[in-house]
């Protein structure tokens, strides 16, 4: 039942902050926040990391004629997923709190109703289930950038829309066909994980899948959508798109296709692996030449879940694990430096970095906190972008030596772009004619100190996490590489 | 004393400046500016007593082991948060916290009253947590969080005027040049995980030590180690930012980019010695980068102007003996230069930093001379440093330097050559400096010579106990010939794969003749030059004839890396975004969306709204379908 | 005598059909159709179903087209109306209806059922009786509902010139 | 009148399809007359002929499958005819007022 809570919570909030009066929008806003890190917490005290099995099973029957039930549960890497979400989430209420916005029920609703959606393709345990929650997330955020965006949201939201949409619908063939593949039509994770596939199917079984993951990620080069939507969006929807939107689509990899075509993923995956890598150089290039701080952390971010992907796709546990750690790193990451922007923004009314300047006089503490998150960006020690970091280019190179080369030269430009741009925006003279940027304020702080304390925790104490993750990600692994031994063997 | 007692302590070594980090964060604009001198200097201080206690251990235990936590493990990959400490590392933990501590002190002095005292001695704090935890780390990995995070000091000190944007470039040339290096020593650990599969550093060397065992990429793993250390200690190719480092104040010139962090890449080295002496190939690499490194920087230096780059360039071509010791494989001989150097060098700095704090941030060497009627203290010391660095005996130098000298002469004469001329180079860029500063008429500018004065007594009194040890650290090795027992090396065995070299005694008598009577000759002719002809640098580059512009535009590498990689990468990068990304692929994306309306927009024609034209489609769609059943 | 009624009734029907489309005048066209309608009327009884020959003539000759007359007269369309396709449409419509004969004899060729006779022949089954029978038995329900089109045809219709009404 | 309906000497004689075939003819030329006519008199006329070639061929397959559904159903489609056509003559007249013509191409708005 908790699983149930843990999906319908937000949900139900968003309920009740449309029917509120305006002036407890916030509050509600923040008390369902935390209110959901709670109920993660409690799932996290119930769990059991060495037995790894899923706990807070729920399975309802629901359309029995093609086999679909509402099958939710969680095991370490849904938890992990969860926590991410649940945090990422609060943190983009926080981020809005200082915004002047219209409609402001309706926004913060939304935006929880995202979280219920996303939340709901972490637990689902019916490939069915999960692919509504997976359509279901898009929604909100199509509406959130369309009417809170900047400027001329409408083709981006289009773009945005439809060629995520796009994508899925290869996924949904992909699903009713797996669905249908076994003796009776069934689409829960066992029936998927126990289907014996042939080598063909899985290739395209792999290709309907992959191409949905590749675009919502996105890897190169299916990326065009990412920095436009990110820039227009409003912080908030930034921050949820690129901490946890996209981190379903890198969970689903783990849960739904290393499993269920093993043998695909074992033969093909290099080249996905091949084009995340080429991202990750492509992506660190281009924000290398960005003018516009926002959108030179969407490519950064293009960047950087490029590695995760390409680190999974690996397979190796310490591929998979570092990824995971490196979804939170990124998640945690993405909310301080898109926020950043969002504070440029308020005082300057662009993200145009030569716009700025001596920032660091006026704010030192922003600048201190604009240091650390950077720092954890590119994945400096200690911070939490390094365990994962070193270890996705560990399990790459111990794979495929060049790729992993090519990778960590993408890291080295990542710190290029960051110290530039930081160097830019933070340091020198004040430009003439404005007296700067002033203190953060109270609620700038309560984002940006949880943030840090984030990145540094994970940092120093990654394997807390791991350990959660741990038994989940044999549990897969041993799946996978079952399979693949079988078919060697024959 | 009990291992549980060492334990703790080695957990306060670096702990202690970590917590005058944190501290000083805290209460950054809440302490005045001698509270956070003080404190910061005070948790060096002890932990440079603790240090000494964990040296006197070391004597009998061999080494002390503290595993704190487990920080990553999953799957076979183990990488413990745990510190090692034996000889190399103590001695190395005894410079850090030593010469730290000095130079904290010298800092309250230099940074008086500038905006950001509190913060300096936090970064100054950080470094030395970092670099102690370079030097005891257990694991590779541990080991390249400190590798990193003194280039991360180095990063925020050399930035630390941060609203000069000269110096923000300056910073972040360090930052990603030491970043290249990173790139290497990350990739040398995969590979050594490949081969060994752990990250422990005894148990690699363990492992590579087992007999017949045979690692076939020990070759890339010794190389991949060097190119992470020429990033870290400026050789060739990645040592244009060190000069460029000098924008940091000068306290930080002497800690970081003198004293303890450029020498990370030879401690590297040593520490895998066992590694190195596997591998002939990378040695011969090391060995030709160090002495062409050492020539390189050394000719630079001669027609530099700033006090600080030419100890910058000092510096680069001194890293360059010592790697180039240690391509000859004489380890010992290059860690002994190394303590020499850190002496000597920081001396100079912190001399040069005297000066300048004399002289209002004048570091043009055109602009002094004749100091030492001002400056007494401040000239007597940086003499003793000048004798140093020049290898007059009986002065540090001169031991360390002959220790390198000697063992290249075992390797080949022509080798021996290659070395005495570095330093004969050093000799006449060091007396150059020194006889434009301090002798000679004044060329001072007035307003500034109003002001000119002597340093408070807390910056001379560092100054003084370096120049002791500059004087004296040379005992540390005395070799045979001097009645000295060469404890240092003695001291080292335990980690050091090199045999002893039995030189015959009247041939080192020769040598040393050799380069005693070099060094003379050199001095005299700058003397000669500087003194009796009085001459001084000229204003204007382009009178200079062709060699002489080539050197004081330092070879030209600045210009020729930006034209042939830095704008390259920039115009293909603006390429990518604004072609193949904006363009290409998106346009693709676009393009897609654009067929999709181009072809609605002409299937629209078809709904012309004509009812007549309707029923015709109707009529032909009811003959079509008709058709379909009658086909199939 | 049965072939001969048959094939001249077919002739007039197709005839007068053709001379109702290509008409100018559109009373003309209104009169031709009458006359087909008669003939069909006429095949409706030689078919056994007299009531719906009667009920044909009654709703379609007295009725609807009356109605046309009506409204054609209404118009004051008595005149030749010139207005004229393009050759090529023209073309195009005999062609279209050309091959829409075409096709559909082709597919009754291809059921292979001619030549059939019904074994039992109830010659009953056109009359009132019987179709009364049927009607309100099986198809009572469609029936009403006729009636309830019937309303709303008629409700459409007032409503249509109530409007115009009103804007005049 | 009696002699005539004698329903076994005609169904002999007369065979089914060419019944058939008259309704086909009867039904394309009007769909012709649908097609060829710019006047909406003209085109209502055409589709009111097509409805009768279905009501004959309804009637003849009633008789043939001795089956009264098939006279059931014509008077359902006179129904709907009727209906149609008052339906129908009121938009047209309505159409004449407004655009003082019965030419279908002076209606070209029926599109997005």
């Amino acid at each position: 039942m908790l699983t149930l809570f843990i999906i319908l919570f937000p949900f139900v909030s968003a309920a009740i902050i449309l029917l509120s009066p305006s002036e407890y929008t916030k509050k509600l806003a923040v008390a369902s926040g935390l209110g959901t890190i709670g109920l993660t917490l409690v799932a996290m005290g119930n769990y059991q990391s060495t037995q790894a099995d899923k706990i807070w099973e729920l399975n309802l029957p629901w359309i029995k004629s093609l086999g679909i039930s509402f099958h939710v549960g969680m095991d370490g890497i849904s938890l992990v997923m969860l926590m991410l979400s649940s945090f990422v989430t609060l943190m983009a209420v926080l981020t809005s709190l200082n915004d002047k916005f219209a409609k402001l029920p309706l926004y913060y609703a939304l935006l929880l109703i995202m979280q219920g959606a996303m939340n709901g393709v972490f637990v689902s345990l019916d490939l069915f289930i999960y692919y509504i929650f997976w359509e279901l997330a898009l929604i909100p955020a199509y509406f959130l950038i369309l009417m809170w965006g900047d400027g001329e949201t409408r083709m981006t939201t289009i773009k945005f829309f439809l060629y995520t949409l796009m994508g899925s619908l290869f996924m949904l063939l992909g699903i009713i066909w797996l669905g249908n593949m076994g003796p009776s039509a069934g689409y829960d994770i066992n029936t998927i994980y126990d289907l014996v596939i042939g080598k063909d199917r899985q290739l395209y079984i792999f290709m309907m899948f992959m191409f949905a993951y590749a675009i919502k990620i996105p890897i190169f080069p299916f990326h065009t959508w990412q920095p436009d939507t990110y820039t227009k969006a409003p912080v908030a929807v930034t921050i949820m798109l690129s901490g946890i939107m996209l981190k379903m689509a890198i969970y689903s990899i783990i849960r739904w296709v290393i499993p269920v075509v093993p043998l695909a993923v074992e033969v093909y995956g290099k080249y996905f692996i091949l084009a995340a890598v080429v991202g990750i150089l492509y992506a660190s290039m281009i924000a290398l030449v960005q003018k516009d701080l926002k959108r030179l952390f969407a490519y950064a971010s293009i960047a950087h879940v490029g590695l995760i992907t390409a680190g999974i796709l690996t397979v190796t546990k310490t591929g998979v694990q570092g990824g995971i750690l490196q979804m939170l790193a990124h998640g945690v990451n993405v909310v301080g430096l898109f926020y950043i922007t969002q504070i440029l923004r308020r005082y300057k009314g662009t993200n145009e970095i030569t716009a700025f300047g001596g920032i660091r006089i006026t704010a030192p503490v922003f600048a201190g906190f604009y240091m650390v998150i950077m720092f954890g960006s590119i994945a400096l020690h200690l911070t939490n972008g390094f365990p994962g970091e070193f270890m996705l280019l560990n399990a790459l190179y111990q794979t495929y030596p060049w790729m992993s080369l090519v990778a960590a030269s993408g890291v080295i430009l990542g710190a290029v772009y960051m110290l530039v741009s930081y160097q830019k925006v933070m340091s020198g003279e004040i430009p003439d004619g404005d007296g700067g940027v002033p203190a953060l304020n109270n609620i700038d702080k309560l984002v940006f100190i949880p943030v840090i304390l984030m990145i540094l925790a994970a940092g120093l104490f990654p394997q807390w996490i791991m350990n959660i993750s741990d038994g989940s990600v044999d549990k897969i692994i041993n799946l996978y590489q079952t399979e693949v031994n079988t078919f060697l063997n024959k | 004393m009990e291992n549980n007692i060492l334990q703790l302590i080695t957990i306060l070594i670096p702990g202690l400046p970590l917590l005058g980090f944190i501290l000083h964060y805290i209460f950054n604009d809440k302490i005045s500016e001698k509270i956070s001198g003080m404190h910061a200097t005070l948790w060096v201080f002890l932990a440079f007593i603790l240090s000494c206690t964990v040296f006197y251990s070391i004597g009998d235990k061999g080494q002390i082991q503290t595993h704190l936590f487990s920080w990553i493990n999953t799957g076979d990959l183990n990488i413990p948060m745990a510190f090692i400490i034996d000889q190399l590392s103590s001695i190395m933990m005894l410079l850090i916290t030593g010469v730290g501590s000095l130079i904290h002190i010298y800092s309250i002095g230099y940074m008086h009253g500038d905006k950001g005292f509190n913060r300096f001695f936090a970064y100054l704090n950080l470094f030395i947590f970092f670099m102690l935890l370079l030097v005891m780390a257990d694991n590779y990995v541990l080991m390249f969080v400190g590798w990193e995070g003194v280039g991360l000091c180095s990063w925020l000190l050399i930035g630390f005027w941060y609203q000069n944007q000269e110096y923000n470039k300056a910073a972040n040339k360090a930052f990603i040049m030491n970043r290249i290096g990173d790139l290497a020593m990350i990739i040398a650990m995969f590979l050594i995980f490949n081969q060994f599969g752990t990250l422990i550093i005894q148990d690699v060397i363990s492992e590579a030590t087992v007999p017949g065992s045979l690692h076939i990429h020990l070759g890339g793993i010794t190389l991949l180690l060097f190119i992470a250390a020429t990033g870290k200690s400026a050789q060739i190719p990645l040592f244009t930012w060190l000069p460029d480092a000098m924008a940091g104040p000068t306290p930080v010139s002497a800690l970081i980019h003198a004293a303890t962090m450029v020498t990370a890449g030879i401690y590297l080295i040593i520490r895998n010695n066992v590694l190195f002496s596997m591998t002939p190939d990378t040695m011969t690499v090391i060995m030709v980068t160090g002495i062409v490194t050492a020539i390189f920087a050394g000719s630079i230096a001669v027609k530099q102007n700033d006090i600080k780059k030419i100890l910058a360039y000092s510096t680069v071509s001194q890293l360059g003996l010592m790697f180039f010791a240690l391509g000859l494989g004489a380890y010992a001989a290059a860690f002994f230069h190394l303590i020499t150097h850190a002496f000597f060098k920081a001396l100079l700095f912190l001399g040069a930093g005297s000066i300048i704090h004399g002289l209002h941030g004048e570091q043009d060497i055109r602009k002094m001379g004749g100091l030492h009627r001002y400056m007494k203290t401040t000239h007597w010391v940086y003499f003793i440093g000048l004798l140093a660095i020049m290898a007059v005996p009986p002065f540090s130098g001169f031991f360390s330097k002959d220790g390198i000298l000697i063992a290249a002469y075992h390797k080949s004469p022509l080798l021996w050559g290659l070395g005495l001329a570095s330093g004969m180079l050093t000799v006449f860029y060091m007396m150059r400096s020194y006889l434009l500063v301090f002798h000679g008429d004044s060329r001072v500018e007035k307003d500034t010579m109003k002001h000119i004065h002597e340093s408070p007594p807390v910056m001379t009194v560092p100054l003084i106990l370096l120049s002791v040890l500059a004087l004296l650290g040379g005992i540390i090795n005395l070799p045979h010939i001097f009645h000295g027992n060469t404890w240092l090396q003695h001291y080292l065995t335990p980690i050091l794969t090199e045999g002893s070299i039995h030189a015959d005694i009247a041939l080192e008598y020769i040598l040393m003749g050799i380069s005693v009577s070099a060094v003379a000759l050199v001095s005299y002719f700058a003397y000669r030059i500087y003194i009796v002809k009085g001459a001084v640098p000229s204003e204007n580059n382009e009178t200079q004839g062709f060699l002489s512009q080539l050197l004081s535009s330092r070879y030209y590498v600045d210009e020729i890396y930006q034209a042939v990689i830095v704008q390259p990468f920039y115009k293909i990068s603006a390429f990518f975004y604004n072609i193949l990304d904006l363009k290409i692929i998106d346009g693709a994306v676009n393009g897609l969306g654009k067929l999709s309306f181009f072809i609605s927009g002409h299937a629209k024609e078809t709904q012309n709204g004509n009812i007549s034209y309707y029923l015709f489609a109707m009529a032909l769609g009811m003959g079509g379908i008709l058709f379909l059943f009658l086909l199939f | 005598m049965t072939e001969i009624l048959f094939y001249s009734l077919s002739i007039i029907a197709i005839a007068t059909s053709l001379l109702m489309i290509f008409h100018k005048n559109a009373m003309y066209s209104v009169l031709f159709l009458l006359a087909c309608f008669f003939s069909i009327a006429g095949l409706f009884v030689m078919l056994n179903a007299q009531f719906l020959a009667v009920v044909h003539i009654i709703v379609y000759a007295g009725a609807i087209m009356v109605l046309f007359l009506y409204v054609i007269m209404f118009l004051n369309m008595s005149t030749p109306i010139t207005i004229r396709k393009s050759k090529l449409v023209m073309f195009a419509a005999v062609l279209t209806g050309l091959m829409m004969a075409f096709l559909l004899v082709v597919s009754v060729w291809q059921t292979q059922a001619f030549g059939q006779h019904p074994e039992i022949v109830d010659q009953n089954i056109g009359l009132a009786k019987t179709l009364g029978k049927v009607l309100f038995n099986e198809y009572l329900i469609p029936f009403e509902l006729t009636s309830i089109l019937f309303i709303s045809s008629m409700v459409g219709v007032v409503i249509f010139n109530k409007k115009e009404v009103e804007d005049e | 009148m009696n002699e005539l309906i004698n329903l076994k000497d005609q169904l002999r004689i007369i065979p089914l399809e060419h019944y058939v075939f008259l309704c086909i003819i009867l039904f394309s030329i009007g769909v012709m007359g649908v097609l060829l006519r710019r006047n909406m008199i003209i085109v209502f006329l055409s589709i009111e002929l097509m409805l009768n070639s279905i009501n004959l061929l309804a009637v003849t397959f009633s008789v043939y499958h001795n089956d009264a559904s098939g006279q059931a159903f014509v008077f359902f489609v006179m129904v709907v005819a009727a209906a149609e056509v008052a339906v129908g003559l009121a938009m047209l007249v309505l159409i004449f007022r407004n655009i003082k013509s019965v030419d279908i191409n002076a209606l070209n708005h029926l599109k997005w």
